[in-house]
């Protein structure tokens, strides 16, 4: 449901649009975008602006006072921060999940077949760093499968594993299945059955204090309602709640 | 404008005394490495003595627990080196003085324009200083510092690397600016210092070791250095058209010099001892000039004898004086060629 | 016409040369070859590269002036200063050259954030400066300073200052002898930091994403949006990185005084 | 003991100079009161951290010293070269400059990547690049090597060739000309770019993070480490760049030559 | 070493043409901007011609598409401004030639040191160039250029910013080294054309306007530049003990100049016309020399006349010479004091 003019507290001018800032988890660059042109048809005269980032420099971001109105993570541990600073205006709300895949160069040169693979340590494997919310999993995922990982590299970012591997230096990389699917051509996805064992949950929220608290609303609604098809397109798993 | 100077400038070993009334110009004679330059570098702001002062009309520039910085003195200093401004052409250099003291831009331009033209260097204007040959620098240099208008004008050896025809414009120039203004000028040439300066300080090793009127100094120098190149015959007056009359009437023919007198002008006559020929009767032939005196002193000079007689000295040989029978008391004839005199305006 | 007197240069410097441009170009001509050239004009005139090349521009223009405005002179005191307490002071000024741009974008956010040193009586005047604008001219102030000043006053201690000195005894006063003797000297130099200083905030990332976020128009200057896009779309990324390089390249070809880097 | 002829400089300069030095030093020294001083010996003493260091020093100061084998012979054939062809040339030697650094790993994988132009015939010889210290080197001295060039070049034409052309005519062969009247004589412009190379260098993140990956004592230098640190724990991120800093300027201070920054 | 230097630079309007033979010295004479400075850079390969060449024993330097670098030119210039490096002691700027030759750090050292002892600087060995004078820069500058041992040495203005004190004992020193020397020497000093070079070239505006042996241009000036500072006597003939003796046998006496000449050297006695007084008969007096000649010619020369008798010439007043009623043909006697005849080693 999309009531138009519901939040527009605006004070501007009519000519001057009312300004709704989002800030999203990297990894929802592209939905976002996807669900900004159908939020902006069904309110002309709202802007909305996107602002991506990692979940953590978000989360700092808006704690040293960047004006946002939703915040979206790519993890319930950086939401708990924004929480635990007393930011949230209402309880965070999943909308979707991801799981881990195997990346490989397309045609997959090495021939891997399975996480027990990336214990080789012939084979050039990159994965993210355990500090950040994909290197964590990756460690969950592999104690689960008990595989020994033998990493060539700890990336800072999902974005660097996918970049190693499209470009060929590593022989695969453990990155989510809507990365897999977002790069096209250049790579291939490798599915695992361990992969179940480590589900990533985004939640969303609204910022307190934000100017614009009813289109706040309105843009989570979209992502919980209508959005989910865009989220289910690009890979995402349905909100495990 | 007069200047009070007492520095002293440890780790170069100067310790400098002397004063400069105002409108007069003092040159500096010394050997190199005297300290010369380092005194002008302090008066003009560039070097802090240790110790001691110099003051300008009574202002203290420095010392006393004052220090003026250099470009609120009004000195201008042209240094050994000329140092034109790289980026700038020849015209904008020889404005810049006039620039910094705030006159506009077109006036600064005409009178750099003017002092291009006294130094002879008008064509030269556009160029940059790298398109300059040694001299041209040198001319262009005295330029800028003369258009600078300083209260006190500083020269360290303006007249090095010019050409022997351009020297003589500069040095009647310089004699034309200097009249009148205070000035300090550093030079190892007689002429300078006897044509552009009043009084004459001579350091050596870092000391004052002779000063006094530039005439007294030239004529009779004490120090072993100025004694080399000075020990002149000045004989002042007024000008004739072919010498200078005496103020007991008689005329001394000579021609005229650098700066050519006009008849009636004071004027003084240069002749070196070493010119003058000494005879027991006065000679037939050309030389023009001979003037009975009786000698006061002989004084060994080298391997000559300098015949000193009133104001006069002549150079003769061991061989010549042994056989002219000279001795103190004696009474000769001094004839010195008129070509061998020249005629100053003083 | 003048001719400059010319000596010739070793040979064996030639290599080392050639060698250094290839290490440098052909990273940079790898990269060409990789992107699709036929999206290429379409990527780089969409309204996001658009808005933000526009964004970088001004905000590096804007920085570059402010680095000028505050660096010649730090540079000329630190140059001719002969104080004690200068020594310290110079290594001061490598702090930022040093430290990672995101530690820098935090170091920003302590001193001027919300919650930082300033910050608190920066809000009570009504003044937000992170993840504004102006944030981004800061952030890229900040890493590009010691550029200008350190290699202008590279410049001003080769000058020497004989030239002051002539100056000052020809009665120009000490800014009539910076502004038209001292600078115009070190002209190249100053050129050169300039120069590196702009290039230096025109590719900034680490700081800006810190202290002042990416919004597009707003804060989300050309690197920034590479970055972004390297996550949905690499070679809209690459196609974008061109775009900068290329920029870069004519702005500071077009700006450069000449015989200056 | 000699006494330099000194001209003063205009009071107000000293204004913009302190303003430019409080910007710069207020950011860090903010940081600094952010740490929590009990934690921080443990801090920077851990294994991580320290072998983090190692790193960075060891592959900072290899590639200013290949900065230094480079782009000294750059520098000098750009400065003293009359060649038409190398007005373009200068510019391209920029293009590091203005790449954000994450492109300029992107690049350096074009280039000497296994797909790379030059990483087949690389590998076909049995060396890899990637993931490896080398590659870390690689990453520093790409972006690093501009600085020394620019600033380099700047001191080059300042100076003037006034004194090589003197020992050409004593006799010496442009070699010796360059290492005992050119270079001697660039001595502060030298070692100011080499302090902006190594200290670019040190700071270095994205280059390094693309190219080279990020793997503890082999690719994982001290920035790389403080912005993995930042995620999970920011107070140790900072506490590790003040390490940075402190290492940098010591490091800085001890090696510069008198007289330069 | 001889060398051919024929040349041209456009735009300074430079064009220049003459040989210097194997182990001579030529002096380069000529107002500022003439193009000395210019000619001594092609030669030491500083600046490319336009056209022309120039070819050592041979080798071309210059021209016939060839170029070899200063460096290997083995010519050493030294310019008119010091340029010591400034980063170097005193020491090893003069050393600096023979490390660039390959010779050992010892060797150089002692090399430098004793060239430096030469040029009376040898005090001076630990300083840097910044704390020099003027002069002391200078002696340093043609130490370190004599140190480079090179094939042909290029002088400019070597003994400018020289006091009077150092300038003789450099110009014996110079006159020692380039004794046997190839080297071209620009100067504005009529001295050290004549004691220093075996041939005078004269430039004005970019060309070669006069050129000869040094005695010829000296003794007879054709170029109206040269006519201002030359034109004396130089009576040629073997050292006495006061004087020279001529073939004919004869003594002109004089002093010891500059190079005293020891008795049986080869030696010239050289006296300005202005100090030749011209008489009927010998006059007694201190003058020494008394020769009796025929004049040639009379030439009026500003407002005296010059009386040309064979080699000699004495300058006169027109007064004088009407009162003498002097006419080619004359007999008469040319009178000179010893003091003012130099007697110089050839
Ligand atoms: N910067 C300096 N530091 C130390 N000593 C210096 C410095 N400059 C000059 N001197 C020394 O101080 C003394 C005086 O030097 P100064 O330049 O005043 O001599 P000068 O009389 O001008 O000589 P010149 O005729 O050669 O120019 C000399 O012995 C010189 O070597
Ligand atoms: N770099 C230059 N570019 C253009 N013209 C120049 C350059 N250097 C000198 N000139 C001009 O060339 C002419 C010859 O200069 P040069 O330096 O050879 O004179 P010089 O005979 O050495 O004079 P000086 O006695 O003053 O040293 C002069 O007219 C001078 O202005
Ligand atoms: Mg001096
Ligand atoms: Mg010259």
């Amino acid at each position: 449901g999309d009531d138009s003019d519901a939040g527009d507290k605006g004070d501007k001018g009519d000519t001057e649009k009312t300004t709704l800032t989002v800030f999203a988890a990297a990894s929802l660059t592209k939905t976002f975008e996807q669900l900004e042109t159908t939020f902006e048809d069904a309110h002309p005269d709202v802007d909305v602006k996107l602002s991506f980032g990692g979940s953590s420099d978000l989360v700092a971001q808006i704690t040293e006072g960047a004006r946002a109105d939703v915040f979206a993570s790519a993890d319930t541990k950086n939401m708990d921060k924004l929480v635990a600073a007393d930011l949230d205006d209402g309880d965070p709300a999943e909308f979707a999940t991801n799981t881990l895949v195997i990346a490989v160069p397309p045609g997959n040169p090495a021939g891997v077949e399975g996480l027990a693979d990336l214990g080789d340590k012939d084979l050039d494997v990159v994965v993210c760093a355990p500090e950040v919310p994909c290197g964590s999993a990756s460690v969950e995922v592999a104690k689960a499968a008990g595989v020994t990982l033998a990493p060539d590299s700890e990336e800072q970012s999902v974005t660097d594993v996918l970049g190693k591997v499209e470009s060929g230096e590593a022989d695969a990389g453990l990155v989510y299945v809507t990365d897999v699917k977002g790069a096209g051509d250049a790579v291939e996805g490798i599915e695992f059955p361990e992969s179940g064992e480590v589900v990533n949950h985004y939640p969303i929220v609204g910022v307190k204090d934000s100017a614009h608290a009813d289109l706040a609303r309105a843009w989570i609604e979209l992502v919980l309602g209508e959005g989910q098809a865009v989220f289910t397109s690009a890979g995402f798993g349905p909100p495990a709640a | 404008m007069s200047v009070n100077i007492d520095i002293r400038v440890a780790d170069r070993d100067v310790e400098v005394a002397f004063d400069v009334a105002a409108g007069e110009t003092v040159a500096i004679l010394g050997p190199n490495g005297a300290g010369k330059s380092t005194t002008l570098d302090v008066v003009g702001g560039l070097l802090r003595p240790d110790a001691g002062r110099v003051a300008l009309d009574g202002d203290v520039l420095t010392g006393d627990g004052r220090w003026v910085a250099p470009h609120a003195r009004r000195t201008a200093l042209l240094a050994q080196d000329p140092l034109l401004f790289p980026h700038l052409s020849v015209l904008e250099n020889v404005a810049f003085g006039p620039r910094s003291r705030g006159t506009g831009r077109r006036a600064a331009r005409a009178s750099a324009e003017q002092w291009l033209a006294e130094v002879d260097a008008t064509e030269l204007a556009g160029r940059r200083p790298a398109q300059l040959s040694g001299g041209q620098a040198q001319r262009v240099a005295i330029a800028r510092a003369l258009a600078a208008d300083p209260r006190l004008l500083l020269l360290d050896e303006p007249m090095a690397a010019l050409d022997i025809a351009v020297a003589p414009a500069l040095r009647q120039l310089l004699r034309r600016v200097l009249a009148g203004r205070t000035a300090v000028v550093v030079t190892h040439h007689v002429l300078d210092a006897l044509l552009l300066a009043d009084r004459v300080v001579v350091l050596e090793g870092g000391r004052v070791v002779e000063q006094g009127p530039a005439r007294d100094v030239l004529s009779r120098p004490r120090s072993s250095f100025a004694a080399r190149f000075a020990g002149l015959n000045l004989v002042a007056g007024t000008a004739t058209p072919d010498g200078v009359r005496r103020p007991d009437g008689s005329v001394l023919h000579g021609t005229p010099g650098d700066p050519a007198p006009a008849a009636g002008d004071e004027a003084v006559a240069v002749f070196r001892p070493s010119a003058v020929a000494v005879h027991r009767e006065p000679p037939g032939g050309s030389p023009r000039n001979a003037l009975v005196v009786r000698i006061d002193e002989l004084e060994p000079h080298g391997d000559t004898l300098r015949v000193r007689a009133g104001d006069l000295a002549a150079d003769v040989t061991l061989a010549a004086a042994t056989e002219l029978g000279l001795a103190p008391g004696t009474e000769v004839v001094f004839v010195v060629k008129a070509t061998e005199v020249s005629v100053h305006a003083r | 016409m003048s001719r400059s007197r010319h000596v010739g240069l070793p040979r064996w410097v030639y290599l080392p040369a050639a060698l250094a441009g290839v290490f440098v170009v052909l990273p940079v001509a790898s990269l060409a070859t990789r992107i699709a050239w036929a999206d290429f004009p379409g990527l780089v005139t969409s309204d996001a590269a658009l808005s933000a090349l526009d964004l970088s521009l001004r905000t590096s223009a804007a920085s570059t002036l402010l680095c000028l405005v505050l660096g010649v002179p730090l540079a000329v005191v630190l140059a001719r200063s002969e104080a004690r307490w200068l020594g310290p002071a110079r290594s001061l000024v490598l702090l930022p050259l040093v430290l990672p741009p995101v530690v820098g974008g935090i170091a920003l956010l302590a001193a001027f954030g919300r919650k930082g040193l300033l910050g608190a009586q920066l809000e009570a005047w009504g003044i937000q400066i992170a993840f504004s604008t102006i944030a981004v001219v800061m952030a890229q102030t900040f890493v590009s300073l010691p550029f200008l000043v350190v290699s202008l006053e590279g410049a001003l201690r080769t000058a020497g200052e004989r030239y002051d000195v002539v100056a000052a005894s020809l009665g120009a006063a000490p800014t009539t002898v910076l502004r038209r003797v001292t600078l115009p000297l070190v002209l190249p130099g100053l050129a050169s930091g300039a120069v590196l200083a702009f290039a230096r905030s025109l590719g900034e990332f680490g700081a800006t994403v810190t202290f002042a976020g990416s919004l597009e128009g707003t804060t989300r200057t050309l690197p920034l949006l590479i970055y972004n896009l390297r996550v949905t779309d690499a070679d809209a990324a690459v196609a974008m990185a061109l775009l900068l390089v290329v920029v870069a390249v004519l702005v500071i070809g077009l700006v450069r005084p000449r015989g200056a880097l």
